[in-house]
C-alpha cells in the first residue's frame, strides 16, 4: 500500500512547498528593506486586476506551457530536457523563416505554417541530443545545456549576418508583413466603449497553448504511444522486454519535447513582437522545468503552475516598474520555487508520509 | 564452552511502511555453534540479520552480544562487536580490486599505502588457513560470484569477526562450491566463531547447523536442535501446514521441434562475450529446464530469445528464421511468433510497478489492433479482459485498479503468467517462475506450466534452483560460462553431477571436484578480465 | 513628471546609461522634482514599460538605447499626449509627432580623443575595444581613427569588438582579454567605447601601466591618474534637458555634436597630469574646425565604409 | 601566428583555464562521491560576488577570499540537504542553485552597494596580485625558455598557482588516502561503504564541503584576480564548461587539467581572434564562441572513448525503500 494517499501527494506537497517558497521569499523582501505585503499587493494589482495586467499574465503563461509541457515529456520518459531554452531559439528561426519568405494570404494559414515549422524546428534541435543519448548514453542534460550555447551562436550568426535588415543595429529580423500578424487579445475582446487588454501582448498563441495541454493528456494517457513513453519512464528494462524500443522513444518524445517548445516561439516571436529578436526566449526554457516539477508533469498542474509563473513574471515587472526592488527579486523567488517544489519536496513529504501513516494506524 | 549465549535478540520488531517484517523476535545462539534460520522468501530473515549488523535500525527490541546488552546503531557498532555479515546481495565495490574492498573501513591509517601492505600478507595468511583463495589484485567485476563470496568472508575475517553471518551464501553457488563453503564454515566453528547461516534449502540446514530457528511472516515460529528435527518438520514449520514439494505430472510427448537454437552468440554492452555458441532444441509438449549457476549465460539467452539482446547464429522457430538482430528483432516481433516470455524478474521487467494490474495485462502486446479504437486504446474493454483474467488466476485482491507495486511477489507473478499464457503462445520462455514465491503460489504455478506443456507447448524454462529444475524439466541443459556443457535426462542424473557440469567441470583428472572447480572459475575470470580491458 | 527608461545594460553601467541617471538626478536636484525610472526585465517589457508609464500620466517618457525606438514607434500613437524621447534610437517624426529622437554625432568626439591618445602614444600603436558590433560603435571607432591618424600618418590603429550580441555590453572579462592583446601588441593608449566591458578594459590598462580611455560619462575617476580621457556623449544633458522641457517638449530629430557641445572630452583633477599642455591647444584648436566645418569626420553610418580603418 | 603572441595565447590559456579547473576539481570531488552537481556555475557566482563584496568593503582580499569560500560552501550545504539529507534529485537542486546565486547575487550587491548589482570596483589590497617568480627578471633573456618562464609561468596570481597545485593534491588525496578510498568507493557502491561501517551520508558531505570550497576558490579568482570586482552573471556558463571538462576528463585529475586547459586555450582563441581566416574560408566570431560546446557534445558522442561515470552518481542513497 501507498504511503499516503495519491491526492496529497499531488495537490498538498506541492502547496506546502510553494508556501515554503513563499515565506522564505518574503524574508528576502524583507532582507532589502521592502514590506512583502505591500509588494505581493503590488503585484495582485498590476497582474490580476487589470485586463491589461492579465494580457500580460497570460502572455508569460503560454510561453511556460509551452516549456512544461516540454520538460513534461522528457520527465515522463525518465528524461531531463534542460535545452528547452535553444529548442526554442531555433523555433523561433523556423517561424521567423516562414513569416519572412512566405506570402501568406491571412494568419490563420500563416499560424499553421509557423506552428509546423516552429516545432520541426524545435524538434529538430532535440533530434542530435535525444540521439546522442539513445545511441551513445551521452547524458542529455549536458548535451541539451551545451545545445543551448550552440542555438544562441547559431541564432547569434543568422541574425547578425543573414537576417539583420541593412543598416539595423538590432540582431533581429526585419519586421514580418501584415498578414502574419496574429490577433492580441486585445482585438479579439476589446470594443470601442470597453478597451480590455489594450496593448497587452496575449494572443491567439494562448489557446494554441490550451489546446497543446488536451493533446498531450489524450497522447499521454489514452495512446500506445504515451503508454509506451510512460512505461519507458518507469522501467527501461520493462520496456526493452515489452519490445519497446529505447532508441525509438527517447527520440520520439525528445522530437515532442523540443517540437513543443519550440513552438513557445509562436508566442514570442509571431505573437509579441512580430520580429525575431536576439533574446525572445528569456530564460522561459528554464521555467518550464520548475512549472513541469510544480505540475507534477500533468497539463492540468502545468497549467496551474505556467500560470502561477505568468503572475510571478508579470507582478514583477510591476514591481520594477513601481518600486526600486531590482528584477532578480523574480530569479531567487523562481530558485526558491524550483528548490522547494522539485528539491527539497521530501523535506515535505516525508513528515506527511508519517502524520498520515500515524493517523491510518490509529484508524486500524 | 559457557552458557552465555554469543548472540541474544530480544523482542526484535521492524516494519517497513505498512510491511511488518519483523515480529517481536527473539533467539539465542550459543558461541561456536552454527545457527540455521530458515524461512519462506519475505520471511523476514533478512531483516533480522541487518538489524543485528546494525544496517538497518529496529523499531523496538534489544541486542546481547556475550551477555553484555549493545546498541547496534550503525554497522561500525557491529564490526566493533565482532559481527561480520556476507549479504545475500554483496556489498562490494566493482571496480575496486579485491584488497581494496577488504581494507574499506578497516584502514589502518589516514594513508593507503601500508595499510595495503599490512592486507596483503593477512589476506595470504587467511587464504592459507581457510582455503579461500582469491588473487588480491584482481578487479571484483572480473571475478566469479562465488569467488566474490570468498572476498566478502575475508572481509569479515579480516576485522576479525568472532561472529559471521551468511545471508542464503548457497544460492550463488554449485552444489560442489556449497560443500566446499560448508568445509570453510566447519573449520571456523572448530576455531569457537559462531555463525548465523540463513537459507531455505532443508538439506543445508541438515547438513550443516547445530540448530535451528524457523521465521514465517515475520514471525519467528520455532527453535530446534537440527538433531532432534526432520526436513518434513522444518518444511511444515515454515509454511504452517503440510506441503508436498512434488509436481504431478505425466510423461512427456515430445512432438516435432519448435524452437531450435543453433550456435548462438551474444556479446554484452561491455564487450565480453555472454553466449558462447548455444544449441538446443525444444520440442512441442515438453519442458527444457536449462541448469546453471547464475550469470552463466542464462539471462542473456532469455533475452536473446525474448527478442532485446543481439545476436548471431540461427534460431528457427516452426522451421522459420528468426531475424536475431535489427529492427525485426523485438519483444512485440517475437510474441507475434507465437513466444511468449516470462521473465526472470518480473519487477524489472515483467511489469510496469507503477501502472495499474489492468495497464500491467496487455504489456507488451498494447499495440495488438484487438485493444485500440482508433488512434486510442480501448481501455474499457482492456479493463474487462484484465478483471476476468485476474479472477481465472487468482491474483488477491482480483482488484485490476491497483497499481502492480502494491500486490504481492506471487500475485504479481500470476499477473504475468495470466498475460503470457493467455495469449496461446507455441513457445513458452520462462525465467526463474517461483522467485520470490510462497509454496501455495509456487505450487499453482507449476501446475500452469505442466498444464501448457500438457497443451502441446514447447516450455523454456531457466531456473538457478535445481529442485524446480529436477521436478519440472523433461530434459535437462547445463549452462556454464556461455557454453551447453551437456544435456541429461532427469531420471538418469543426480544433483552431484549436474552440479560438476554447473561448474565447468566435464572430466576430473585429479578426482577433487574443488580443485576442478577452482581452476575451472579462475579460467574463466582470467578470460574476462581480459575481454575487459 | 518625467519618467525615464534604461536599456538593458542597466543603470549603472558607469557609461551609457548611468549618464542617463546622472542627468536625471541633477534635473531632480535642481528642479526638486521626481521621476520614475525602471530597468528593463525582458524584451515584452520595453512596450509594457512605455504603455505604464504613459497611462501613469508620466510625461515626458525618456528612454535610453536604440533598441527602444521600434517600441516607441508602435506605442506612441496610442498616448498622443505623451512626449517620447529615444536616445540613440530614431524614430520618423513625421509619422509619430510626438516623439523626439536625439542622436550624437559620436565620431565627433571620437576624433579627438583619437588625436589625444596618438599624441600620448609612444609606440605610435592604439587600441580600439568595442562592445556590439554594430554601426553605432563602427562610428565611434573611425571617428577614433580618423583622430589618431591626423596626428601620426603611420600610426597603427587595432580595433577589436567584443560581440555581436547585446551580451558584448557587460563582459569585462572578454574586455580584458582583448586589452591585453592589444598591449601584446603594442597598443599603449586603448579607447574602449563598450559600456560595462569598457571597465575590464580599463582595469587591465591600469593593472598593465598603460593609459585609456573612457566612454560616454566621465570615468577619468575611475582609475585616477591612468585614464587619458573620456569621450563623453552628454547623454546626461539631453536627459537633464528633456526632463526640464517636460511636457511642453519640442519633438522632431535632434543631433548633438561638438557644436552643440553634445560630445566633447573630460578633463578634471584626475587626468590633468596626463594631459600636456601641447595636446589641449591642439584638441581646442581641431575642435573649432570641425564646429567650423574646416576638418570633416566622416561619419561611418552615413555610408558604411571607413577611410581610416578596415573592419 | 608568432613566437609572442603564442606565449600571449598561452598565457591567457592559464588565465582562463584556472577557474575551470578549480571549478572542475570541486565536481570531481562531488560526483566522486556520487552527488552529481550541475550547480558549480551558481557556486562560483555566489563565491564571485561575496569575495568581491567582502574585500571591496574589508579592502582585504583574504577576508573577500574566505567570505567567498563560505557563500560557495553555503550553497553547497543547501545541494546537500537536498540531494543527501532530503533525498532530492540532484539536477533539480543544481539548476536550482543557479537560479539563486543569479538572482540573490545581484539582490544583495544592489542592496549594499546600490550599483546596479555591481561591487564597486577593488583596489589594492582588495586584489590579488600578480606574483613574479624568484628569477622571472633575470631569466627573461634566455631565448625560448626564458620568455616562456618569465610571461607564461611567472606572474599570476596566487590562486593559479593554488589551482595548479590542487591537481596532484587532489590525485593523491583520491588515490593514496583513506579518505580518498572511501570517497571513491561512496560514489561506486554507497552500500558496501555503509556495510563497511563508514557513514555514507558524511562522507558525501565531506566532498560536497571541499567542492564549496574549490568553488569558492574558483570564484574568488572570477572576481579577484582575473577582474577587479563582481559584475552580474559574470561566470558566463563557466560552470557548465567545467562540467563537461569533468567528463572530458572521466573524473580524473590529471585529465582534468589538460581537459581544463584545452577549454582555456579554446576561449583564449576565441578572445582574441574574432573571425579567422583559413586559407580564403573566414570562421565567423560564433563557432569560435560555441566551439567549447560543440567540442563537448563530439565527446560525449564518444569519440574519444566512452566515459563512464561513478555509478551511484544521481541516485540518493536509500536504505529503505
Ligand atoms: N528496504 C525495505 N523496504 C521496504 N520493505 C522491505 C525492505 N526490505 C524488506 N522489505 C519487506 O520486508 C519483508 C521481509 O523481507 P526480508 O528481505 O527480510 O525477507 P527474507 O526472509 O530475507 O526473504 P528472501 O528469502 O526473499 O531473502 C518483505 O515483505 C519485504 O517486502
Ligand atoms: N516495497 C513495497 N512497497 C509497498 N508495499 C509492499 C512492498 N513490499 C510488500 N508490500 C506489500 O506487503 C504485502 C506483503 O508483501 P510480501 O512481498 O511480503 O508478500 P508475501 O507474503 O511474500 O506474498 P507472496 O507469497 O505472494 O509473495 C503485500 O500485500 C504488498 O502489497
Ligand atoms: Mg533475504
Ligand atoms: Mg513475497
Amino acid at each position: 500500500m501507498d504511503k499516503m494517499p495519491a491526492w496529497a501527494d499531488a495537490v498538498l506537497v506541492p502547496l506546502i512547498s510553494i508556501l515554503l517558497a513563499a515565506v522564505l521569499s518574503a524574508l528576502v523582501i524583507l532582507a532589502i528593506g521592502e514590506n512583502p505585503i505591500d509588494a505581493l499587493e503590488l503585484m495582485v494589482q498590476g497582474a490580476l486586476m487589470r485586463s491589461a495586467g492579465w494580457g500580460y499574465t497570460l502572455y508569460y503563461t503560454t510561453n511556460f506551457i509551452f516549456t512544461g509541457l516540454c520538460v513534461a515529456i522528457a520527465f515522463h520518459a525518465k528524461m531531463f530536457n534542460i535545452g528547452g531554452e535553444g529548442q526554442a531559439m531555433i523555433g523561433g528561426l523556423g517561424v521567423a523563416l516562414v513569416c519572412l519568405f512566405i506570402p501568406f494570404p491571412h494568419w490563420t494559414v500563416a499560424l499553421l505554417v509557423a506552428t509546423v515549422a516552429a516545432a520541426a524546428f524545435g524538434a529538430l534541435w532535440a533530434l542530435i541530443p535525444a540521439y546522442l543519448q539513445a545511441k551513445r548514453g551521452s547524458h542529455i542534460v549536458i548535451t541539451t545545456i551545451m545545445f543551448n550555447f550552440i542555438a544562441a551562436a547559431v541564432l547569434n550568426y543568422v541574425l547578425v549576418n543573414l537576417l539583420r535588415p541593412a543598416g539595423a543595429m538590432d540582431p533581429a529580423t526585419a519586421p514580418f508583413p501584415e498578414a502574419t500578424h496574429l490577433p492580441t487579445f486585445q482585438d479579439l475582446f476589446a470594443t470601442a466603449d470597453n478597451p480590455l487588454f489594450r496593448g497587452s501582448p496575449a494572443n491567439v498563441t494562448f489557446f494554441l497553448a490550451i489546446l497543446a495541454c488536451i493533446a498531450f493528456w489524450f497522447l499521454m494517457w489514452r495512446t500506445k504511444l504515451g503508454y509506451e513513453i510512460r512505461a519507458f519512464g518507469h522501467s527501461e528494462s520493462a520496456a526493452k522486454y515489452a519490445g519497446i524500443s529505447p532508441v525509438r522513444i527517447t527520440v520520439v518524445a525528445m522530437l515532442i519535447s523540443g517540437g513543443l517548445a519550440g513552438m513557445m516561439a509562436l508566442n514570442t516571436t509571431m505573437g509579441e513582437a512580430e520580429r525575431l529578436v536576439m533574446n525572445a526566449t528569456e530564460g522561459a526554457g528554464f521555467i518550464g522545468i520548475a512549472v513541469a516539477l510544480m505540475g507534477r508533469s500533468h497539463p492540468v498542474g502545468i497549467f496551474l503552475a505556467a500560470l502561477l509563473f505568468g503572475f510571478l513574471y508579470q507582478g514583477g515587472a510591476e514591481l520594477a516598474l513601481w518600486t526600486n526592488i531590482p528584477r532578480e527579486l523574480i530569479t531567487v523567488i523562481q530558485a526558491l520555487v524550483i528548490l522547494f517544489t522539485g528539491a527539497l519536496d521530501n523535506m515535505v513529504r516525508m513528515p506527511l508520509e508519517r502524520i498520515f501513516m500515524a493517523t491510518r494506524r490509529r484508524n486500524g | 564452552m559457557t552458557d552465555t549465549p554469543a548472540i541474544e535478540l530480544k523482542g526484535i520488531s521492524k516494519a517497513f511502511g505498512p510491511v511488518q517484517a519483523n515480529k517481536d523476535i527473539s533467539i539465542r545462539v550459543m558461541p561456536g555453534t552454527i545457527h540455521g534460520i530458515i524461512g519462506e522468501n519475505g520471511a523476514g530473515k533478512s531483516t533480522l540479520m541487518s538489524i543485528l549488523y546494525g544496517f538497518y535500525k529496529a523499531d523496538a527490541g534489544e541486542v546481547w552480544i556475550n551477555g553484555k546488552k549493545t546498541e547496534i546503531p550503525d554497522s561500525q557498532a557491529a564490526i566493533s562487536a565482532g559481527i561480520g555479515m556476507v549479504f545475500q546481495h554483496f556489498k562490494l565495490v566493482q571496480n575496486f580490486t579485491v584488497l581494496e574492498n577488504v581494507i574499506l573501513g578497516a584502514e589502518d591509517g589516514p594513508m593507503l599505502r601500508p595499510s595495503l601492505a599490512r592486507a596483503r600478507g593477512v589476506l595470504k595468511q587467511l587464504s592459507e588457513e581457510y582455503e579461500l583463495s582469491v588473487d588480491p589484485e584482481q578487479l571484483i567485476e572480473n571475478l566469479s560470484v562465488g569467488h566474490q563470496q570468498r572476498v566478502e568472508i575475508l572481509k569479515a575475517l579480516y576485522r576479525e569477526a568472532d561472529i559471521l553471518i551468511l545471508d542464503e551464501p548457497t544460492g550463488v553457488l554449485t552444489p560442489a562450491e556449497a560443500d566446499h563453503l560448508f568445509r570453510i564454515l566447519d573449520n571456523l566453528r572448530s576455531e569457537g566463531k559462531t555463525i548465523i547461516l540463513i537459507t531455505h534449502k532443508l538439506r543445508e540446514i541438515m547438513e550443516i547447523t547445530d540448530t535451528v530457528s524457523v521465521m514465517r511472516r515475520g514471525e519467528m515460529t520455532a527453535t530446534v536442535k537440527t538433531a532432534e528435527t526432520s526436513p518434513e518438520q522444518l518444511a511444515e514449520l515454515m509454511v504452517g501446514r503440510k506441503v508436498l514439494l512434488r509436481v504431478d505430472k505425466v510423461p512427456a510427448q515430445p512432438g516435432a521441434p519448435v524452437l531450435q537454437v543453433e550456435n548462438l552468440r551474444h556479446t554484452d554492452s561491455h564487450g565480453v562475450e555472454r553466449l558462447k555458441g548455444i544449441s538446443l532444441e525444444v520440442r512441442a509438449g515438453e519442458i527444457l529446464g536449462v541448469a546453471g549457476v547464475a550469470g552463466n549465460g542464462q539471462s542473456e539467452l532469455l533475452e536473446v530469445l525474448g527478442g532485446y539482446a543481439d545476436a548471431t547464429g540461427t534460431v528457427r522457430v516452426n522451421g522459420s528464421e528468426l531475424p536475431l538482430a535489427g529492427g525485426q528483432a523485438d519483444g512485440q516481433s517475437r510474441r507475434a511468433r507465437g513466444i511468449a516470455h516470462v521473465p526472470e524478474d518480473r519487477q524489472t521487467e515483467g511489469l510496469i510497478m507503477p501502472y495499474t494490474a489492468w495497464e500491467n495485462t496487455v504489456f507488451g502486446y498494447h499495440r495488438d489492433p484487438r485493444y485500440q479504437s482508433g488512434p486510442l486504446m480501448n481501455n474499457a474493454m482492456i479493463r474487462a479482459e484484465a478483471q476476468d483474467k485476474m479472477t481465472r488466476y487468482d491474483v488477491r485482491p482480483p482488484n485490476p485498479d491497483l497499481a502492480a507495486k502494491n500486490f504481492s511477489g506471487g500475485n504479481q507473478q500470476k499477473i504475468v503468467l495470466a498475460r503470457e499464457i493467455e495469449r496461446d503462445p507455441d513457445i513458452l520462455l520462462v525465467g526463474q517462475p517461483t522467485r520470490g514465491v510462497d509454496i501455495g503460489a509456487i505450487e499453482f504455478i507449476h501446475q500452469e506450466i505442466v498444464r501448457l506443456r500438457d497443451q502441446g507447448k514447447a516450455i523454456l524454462l531457466v531456473s538457478v534452483e535445481l529442485d524446480e529444475i529436477f521436478s519440472l524439466s523433461d530434459r535437462i541443459a547445463v549452462m556454464f560460462d556461455g557454453q551447453i556443457m551437456g544435456e541429461r535426462l532427469p531420471d538418469e542424473t543426480d544433483q552431484t553431477e549436474l552440479g560438476l557440469l554447473m561448474a565447468g567441470v566435464t572430466e576430473m583428472p585429479g578426482g577433487d571436484p574443488i580443485q576442478a572447480i577452482d581452476a575451472s572459475l579462475e579460467d574463466k575470470e582470467a578470460r574476462e578480465a581480459e575481454q575487459h580491458d | 513628471d518625467p519618467a525615464l527608461i534604461y536599456d538593458l545594460g542597466g543603470k549603472f553601467d558607469k557609461s551609457f546609461n548611468e549618464a542617463a541617471f546622472n542627468g536625471a538626478e541633477a534635473w531632480a536636484e535642481e528642479t526638486g522634482g521626481s521621476y520614475r525610472d525602471i530597468e528593463l526585465q525582458s524584451e515584452a517589457q520595453r512596450e509594457q514599460a512605455l504603455r505604464r508609464f504613459a497611462e501613469a500620466g508620466f510625461n515626458p517618457v525618456v528612454t535610453t538605447g536604440f533598441s527602444m525606438s521600434a517600441p516607441i514607434a508602435s506605442v506612441a500613437a496610442d498616448y498622443p499626449d505623451t512626449k517620447f524621447v529615444t536616445i540613440d534610437g530614431f524614430v520618423n517624426p513625421e509619422e509619430h509627432p510626438n516623439v523626439l529622437s536625439i542622436l550624437f554625432s559620436e565620431h565627433e568626439g571620437s576624433y579627438l580623443v583619437g588625436m589625444m591618445a596618438a599624441m600620448a602614444s609612444e609606440s605610435n600603436t592604439v587600441g580600439f575595444v568595442g562592445g556590439m558590433d554594430i554601426p553605432l560603435i563602427r562610428k565611434f571607432a573611425c571617428g577614433y581613427a580618423q583622430g589618431a591618424k591626423s596626428v601620426s600618418d603611420d600610426i597603427e590603429v587595432i580595433s577589436n569588438m567584443t560581440g555581436t550580441t547585446p551580451a558584448a555590453w557587460n563582459d569585462p572579462v572578454k574586455g580584458s582579454e582583448l586589452a591585453k592583446a592589444q598591449i601584446s601588441q603594442g597598443a599603449d593608449v586603448i579607447f574602449a567605447a563598450a559600456g560595462g566591458t569598457g571597465l575590464g578594459v580599463l582595469q587591465t590598462a591600469a593593472d598593465e601601466g598603460i593609459l585609456s580611455i573612457g566612454v560616454d560619462s566621465n570615468q577619468n575617476y575611475v582609475h585616477p591618474g591612468q585614464v587619458l580621457t573620456s569621450m563623453l556623449k552628454r547623454v546626461d544633458v539631453a536627459v537633464q534637458d528633456a526632463m526640464t522641457q517636460g511636457a511642453d517638449l519640442e519633438t522632431g530629430v535632434m543631433v548633438l555634436g561638438l557644436a552643440e557641445n553634445g560630445v566633447g572630452y573630460a578633463l578634471d583633477e584626475n587626468n590633468q597630469d596626463l594631459v600636456s599642455e601641447e595636446m589641449k591647444v591642439a584638441v581646442e584648436e581641431a575642435k573649432a574646425q570641425i564646429v567650423s566645418g574646416e576638418i570633416e569626420v566622416h561619419d561611418y553610418s552615413s555610408d558604411d565604409s571607413c577611410p581610416a580603418l578596415n573592419f | 601566428m608568432d613566437f609572442a603572441t603564442l606565449l600571449q595565447v598561452l598565457d591567457s590559456t592559464v588565465r582562463l583555464a584556472t577557474p575551470l579547473l578549480l571549478a572542475c576539481l570541486a565536481g570531481l570531488f562531488s560526483e566522486r562521491s556520487g552527488v552529481i552537481d550541475i550547480g558549480l556555475e551558481g557556486k562560483m557566482l555566489a563565491a564571485a560576488f561575496a569575495s568581491a563584496a567582502i574585500a571591496a568593503v574589508t579592502g582585504s582580499v583574504w577576508l573577500g577570499l574566505l567570505a567567498g569560500i563560505v557563500a560557495a560552501t553555503f550553497m553547497s550545504g543547501i545541494h546537500g540537504l537536498a540531494s543527501i539529507t532530503f533525498r532530492g534529485n540532484q539536477l533539480i537542486s543544481g539548476v536550482a542553485i543557479n537560479f539563486l546565486a543569479s538572482g540573490l547575487t545581484v539582490l544583495i550587491a544592489q542592496d549594499w552597494f546600490g550599483q546596479g548589482g555591481r561591487t564597486p570596483s577593488l583596489i589594492g589590497g582588495g586584489r590579488f596580485e600578480p606574483i613574479t617568480l624568484p628569477f622571472a627578471e633575470a631569466l627573461s633573456g634566455v631565448p625560448v625558455l626564458g620568455p616562456i618562464y618569465a610571461e607564461l609561468i611567472s606572474g599570476h596570481s596566487a590562486l593559479v598557482y593554488v589551482a595548479f597545485l590542487m591537481v596532484p593534491l587532489t590525485w593523491f588525496v583520491l588515490f593514496r588516502t583513506r579518505f580518498g578510498l572511501r570517497l571513491r568507493a561512496v560514489g561506486e557502491a554507497p552500500e558496501a561503504v555503509d556495510t563497511a561501517g563508514v557513514s555514507v551520508v558524511g562522507l558525501r558531505y565531506a566532498a560536497i564541503v571541499i567542492c564549496g570550497v574549490l568553488c569558492g576558490l574558483a570564484g574568488a579568482y572570477l572576481a579577484t584576480g582575473l577582474q577587479a570586482g563582481f559584475v552580474r552573471e559574470m561566470t558566463a556558463g563557466r560552470g557548465y564548461i567545467a562540467l563537461a571538462a569533468l567528463i572530458f576528463a572521466k573524473w580524473r585529475p590529471w585529465y582534468a587539467l589538460f581537459a581544463c586547459l584545452l577549454f582555456g586555450l579554446l576561449q583564449a582563441v576565441a578572445l582574441r581572434f574574432q573571425n579567422i581566416d583559413l586559407g580564403g574560408i573566414t570562421i565567423p566570431v560564433q563557432v569560435m564562441d560555441a566551439l567549447p560546446y560543440i567540442l563537448t557534445v563530439v565527446i560525449l558522442a564518444g569519440f574519444v572513448g566512452k566515459a563512464i561515470p561513478p555509478r551511484a552518481g544521481g541516485e540518493p542513497y536509500v536504505k529503505e525503500r
